[in-house]
């Protein structure tokens, strides 16, 4: 088990924290998704294809590296569709269709998961293509994504399918969302254009997500922390620094006590989904319960801690917190995943 | 007229005159003064307040029968509650007859809008650490700086302002209260959006604005002693309203969620019980309390502990709510993803829950204090704000 | 609802408290449970007969009444059978048979009541008579009471039964038990001669047992918080009182929060025994679910407050603590109670 | 030796000379003794300490492998913990040569035991608020004074006693550190039994105990920088060990209670889950921490955030596992009560919660310090321990 980052994964650590400092900082984050951003992403520093095969195009990295990616693209609430090309990046990896994955690696498209239940209805099955039919309540970056990947049901079963959500047949709207930094939309098919991927595998895909989810979020928390901890060095009241009252300082040192536990159970799920598939059930299960109620409670006190500056739609702190809140709940509600932790530990 | 007689008069008035709930057409302002003057006619406005100065000059007794029938109605009283609740009830304790004779009557009978000018951006649980400058100029006062947190501040005629008199004194002992002319030019109002989105409160900005000296309210540099008396009745509207609205309207509530929530799932339904239980805990005390104040016995610095377990409420419950209802509760402004933005507020305003929690500590358990650094200092040698 | 005490109830608080502090002080509770202060208890105070209607030879007190006391004598960590005789009390003013409740109003007997689990089987009913047979795990001052009252099982349902325990075909072993304070015994029945009482009626008493059971609980956080209120300031560290540091206020803070709470509830709960039927089930589901969770966490953290003073066995803390802990499931695993307030809300 | 060897050569050993778990007959403390000579005989005792005092002068690696095989046997050693664990390495790093030479090998070799004495009644978090006084004494030095929570003080021969030199000056300037023989008839050794009825501990008073000069380990009122030594031993010990005994003898584990409860019940299974949950995070938070050692990354003060977060877990897996356990597990010995009576153990020794907090706040977060009342006053001036 491999708890520890390497040298080059710290080099990759200081390389994408370094370009979205630069390319992406708060103020630019409340503007919204900047797809030049995204196009350096993938170009530049070739995330998009980072765990994609070699042979697919990509640079075949583990869930290692894109445990240490996403977790500089959660402390910098990056906006678009990253998250949800990895999520589609995921699924792919296990249909015999590559070469929308290719077309990932290459960044010439972003991609998006639809969620777990299945929603939509595959008629005219013929080789490759269908048509799709069905409506997608929430789906994670839908107005940025150029393709939706989802399973479909079938006569003959559920296969995966793939759709252009420019082209005809799709309508899209844009939800309004708690997280300012992340869209979300409805998907409407209606006889749309698909193209089969396969049949479905299921192959542990929910259990990569949700490792990939708490990596994002062990970024949010780490973030929220920093901020609330400087904040803390430079806010005074009653003429001291508020970080050196006990009532905020053990709250502080609570607050870290999460973090590093946080840290230890990704870099143990990444490892997993690496290393060692017997333990990927019950350490991705582990990732979403423990790192996504500890990501949200930090980021719920780091904005209260700031006091009343944090409660205006100006300072920053709100962004952590609803973001915080909508990756909790991205999965599904935190129950499932306590259940399915019961369930991978026989109880 | 004995105290049943005159909950019926009461309770028949605010049949006959609330303003229905129908979503009225024009200046809601314009609607709220011409209600709040019938209200004054009629003689429900400063039920408690000396007769002399416009009020009725009645008891408790009768403000309490009025607010419980009044429960009932939705009254459009906002604009006048930081008149009615803060500094009317400063100026009544605290100001000249003149002052007494000029504002409270316009102030009761809705004429005049009032704000409280306290805190600042570098002075908010700390409000004495304030930086507002007052200056002498001939007989009276030029005043510039800036305020924030400030409600109904866009329709106010008249502001309650702190300001700092005396920089070479320690920060409680250097500051003074005035009434402030919110229609002076130099005032700038501009809203201040909360994270749930809307603007309920203001930034004010002083740039050389004049007052008279027979504006100012209480001695030069006794103005803590003055803002303590209305921090005071703060507080007391605060705490008298804390838990009192109740679950009804609240989306994250147990009744509210009952009905959305698969109640067949044994966790969720334990969720909804540790829910209820702090809930009901809360609901209880607070009638306790309550029924200590009626009994004459004053809650004091008690109700702090009300407040603190409110905002401690409001929190949990709109976080457990969201986790129950899952990924639906974050988009298309959900009612329970807006009670999650919300649900900050009460731990930040009115003193955050650490300062409540000094309080309950300090003067419910009479622990010792902290060592104070800023009581001695001279103002212009405190560290103040927000130091990088 | 009356959730504030009457002038009556005051005195009565100020008479137990002033004769449990001469009485029952901590030292004195440390030797165990005295039969005098038991004696005196019920007979100068008359409490062993106060909630025993005035037709009985009680005081016809309510809830109201009882919670008083029974915070005192919690508060007290008083050793001995009142409780357990209170709850005798309880279940006995719902039998036909009220011979046993004037025995107990006139301070002639201490008894106790077995759990709510029927383990105990009667044989040979005839009229008031009837031989018992079977064990019971754990009986609250089983070892002190006199009698013991319990439904047992005959061919016809379930009856209630009393049992002397200094009797024949009565063993009693007194059991080790974490609460210093109060003991509890094994009691085996082997065809130990019993009286019938009547017929079991359920008649809420669990309910009853319940808010008994919460206002001893209230007595002891209550008592809890005050002996580190007390000891937060006169104990210096680093030059100042503990209880000028925000890491000790804020957590005695949040105590007293829980204590206030508590209270409400309790004077709710008894104030529902008394008047108001209909709310009782909730009322005392609540106050168990509540109040016993309450109890020990303020006894716990009362306990670690005290530093290293409060981990000895010379410590009063320790004592709190094992009290409270053993009151949380006195009655049965917490769950139950929050599993019965589920379904008194119907949820 | 390369590494492996030096590990099966280990492994053989142990398995050839620890002692048998059977319940030994005899003096058990003549037993301990045996078994360290015979350790300190095969070169398995101060693996990493200077050869010249004694030890096997070889290096962290050496003394990780030797620990890894003994995890896997009990090995009695538990009299010479704080001597190998505390004393000795701060006689190595600050005693003088005479010192190292009388002292070291025998403590190595197991002839001599030792204890520390450092805390006092009135000094626990505060350990240099101490009162033991030390007065000069011709040419030697009179200790006077009460010690506490001194482990295996009823076996030791020598003690290293910090005590106070100069009440004139600030606390921590008036200090020395000295070692102590604790067969002299004026010290007096008392069990000190805890809450869970265990006497683990003792309380020590000395009564003109007479010290030479000689045995004074550093300078006159520098026993603070020695003691800073030691309790940075201490912390590493403790650190080392925490968590790493795993769960595996603990009856409140979630592998011990998914035995004996009913996990047909969702709650139940639940709680065990959220049990699982607290477990498996701090487990791998100590694992990390471990492998950043052996790459070479001390933890430091982030070993605090490891030792608070073990007390808070024990704290809370003894509660949940006696509510879910229910009645029987508070009467008859049940081994979750006992769980229960220890549980505040890790929570109390070697730093409480709070202090922990403020480490974690102050050396881990870089916070600003609390203001200090404490630092400059003369000790006889201030206020220490329980002040009615």
């Amino acid at each position: 088990m491999k708890l520890v980052l390497s040298q080059e994964q710290r080099e990759l650590r200081a390389a994408v924290r370094a370009f979205l400092g630069a390319a992406s900082p708060l103020p630019k984050v409340r503007e919204g998704y900047d797809p030049e951003v995204y196009a350096r992403l993938s170009g530049e520093l070739g995330l998009s294809g980072l765990i994609v095969a070699e042979e697919y195009g990509g640079a075949g990295a583990g869930f290692a590296e894109l445990a240490v990616v996403l977790e500089e693209t959660g402390a910098a609430l990056l906006p678009g569709p990253f998250l949800a090309t990895t999520f589609a990046a995921i699924a792919l990896a296990e249909v015999p269709d590559k070469e929308l994955l290719t077309a990932i690696a290459e960044g010439r498209i972003a991609a998006t998961l639809a969620q777990p239940s299945i929603d939509l209805i595959a008629d005219e099955v013929a080789g490759e293509s269908a048509t799709v039919t069905g409506t997608l309540a929430q789906v994670l970056s839908g107005m940025e994504a150029d393709v939706l990947v989802s399973p479909a049901l079938t006569g003959d079963g559920v296969i995966m399918v793939a759709v252009e959500l420019a082209g005809e047949g799709v309508t899209r709207t844009a939800l309004e969302t708690l997280d300012l930094t992340r869209g979300q939309a409805r998907v409407e098919l209606a006889g749309a254009r698909a193209r089969v991927l396969g049949p479905r595998t299921e192959g542990g895909v929910g259990d990569r997500l949700a490792v990939a989810l708490a990596a994002e979020q062990l970024g949010v928390m780490r973030a929220a922390l920093d901020a609330i901890v400087a904040y803390a060095k430079v806010r005074v009241t009653f003429g001291r620094y508020i970080g050196s009252y006990q009532g905020v300082k053990h709250k502080l040192a609570d607050m870290h006590c999460k973090l590093e536990q946080a840290e230890s159970i990704v870099r143990y799920a990444a490892w997993a989904a690496d290393e060692s598939p017997g333990e990927l059930p019950e350490a991705a299960a582990l990732a979403q319960a423990y790192v996504g109620r500890a990501c949200f409670e930090v980021a719920r006190d780091h904005l209260l801690l700031h006091g009343g500056i944090g409660y205006t739609w100006e300072h920053d702190a709100h962004l952590f917190y609803k973001r915080a809140k909508t990756d909790e709940v991205l999965l599904g509600p935190p129950r499932v995943h306590r259940a399915r932790l019961a369930e991978s530990l026989g109880l | 007229m004995n105290l049943t007689d005159y909950r019926r008069t009461a309770r028949a008035w605010l049949v006959a005159n609330t303003p229905s709930d129908d979503r009225p057409q024009g200046d809601p302002t314009a609607r709220a003064k011409e209600f709040m003057a019938k209200l004054y006619d009629a003689g429900y406005s400063g039920i408690t307040w000396p007769r002399q100065w416009g009020g009725q000059g009645l008891t408790q007794a009768e403000e309490r029968a009025f607010a419980a029938e009044a429960t009932h109605f939705t009254l459009p009283l906002y604009v006048f509650s930081i008149g009615l609740g803060m500094t009317g009830p400063t100026l009544v304790d605290r100001g000249t007859d003149e002052q007494r004779a000029r504002f409270v009557r316009p102030l009761l009978r809705g004429e005049e809008i009032w704000c409280q000018l306290f805190s600042e951006p570098g002075a908010g649980s700390d409000v004495a650490a304030l930086q507002t400058r007052a200056v002498r100029d001939g007989g009276g006062w030029i005043v510039s700086g800036q305020k924030v947190w400030t409600s109904v501040a866009q329709y106010a005629d008249w502001g309650l302002l702190l300001a700092r008199t005396d920089v070479d004194v320690p920060k409680h002992k250097g500051l003074t209260m005035f009434v402030v002319d919110m229609r002076h030019p130099g005032v700038t109002v501009r809203p201040l959006r909360d994270m749930s989105g809307r603007a309920n409160f203001n930034e004010i900005f002083f740039d050389d604005v004049p007052i008279p000296d027979e504006h100012r309210v209480g001695e030069v540099n006794d103005g803590w002693s003055v803002a303590v008396t209305t921090l005071l009745h703060e507080r007391l509207s605060i705490s008298a309203g804390v838990g009192m609205g109740g679950q009804k309207d609240n989306p994250a509530s147990v009744a509210a969620l009952r009905e959305v929530l698969d109640t067949s799932d044994p966790l969720v339904r334990d969720e909804l019980v540790e829910l209820h239980i702090r809930s009901r805990a809360l609901a209880l005390f607070n009638q306790r309390l309550a029924q200590e104040t009626n009994a004459g016995v004053f809650p004091g610095a008690r109700g702090s502990a009300a407040k603190l377990l409110l905002a401690e409420l409001y929190l949990f419950q709109a976080d457990l709510a969201t986790r129950l209802a899952g990924p639906a509760s974050v988009v298309g402004g959900h009612p329970l993803g807006h009670a999650l933005s919300l649900a900050p507020g009460m731990a930040l305003g009115g003193g955050t829950n650490e300062i409540m929690r000094n309080i309950i500590g300090d003067r419910v358990l009479n622990l010792p204090p902290e060592p104070r650094v800023d009581k001695t200092v001279p103002f212009k040698d405190l560290k103040v704000g927000t130091q990088t």
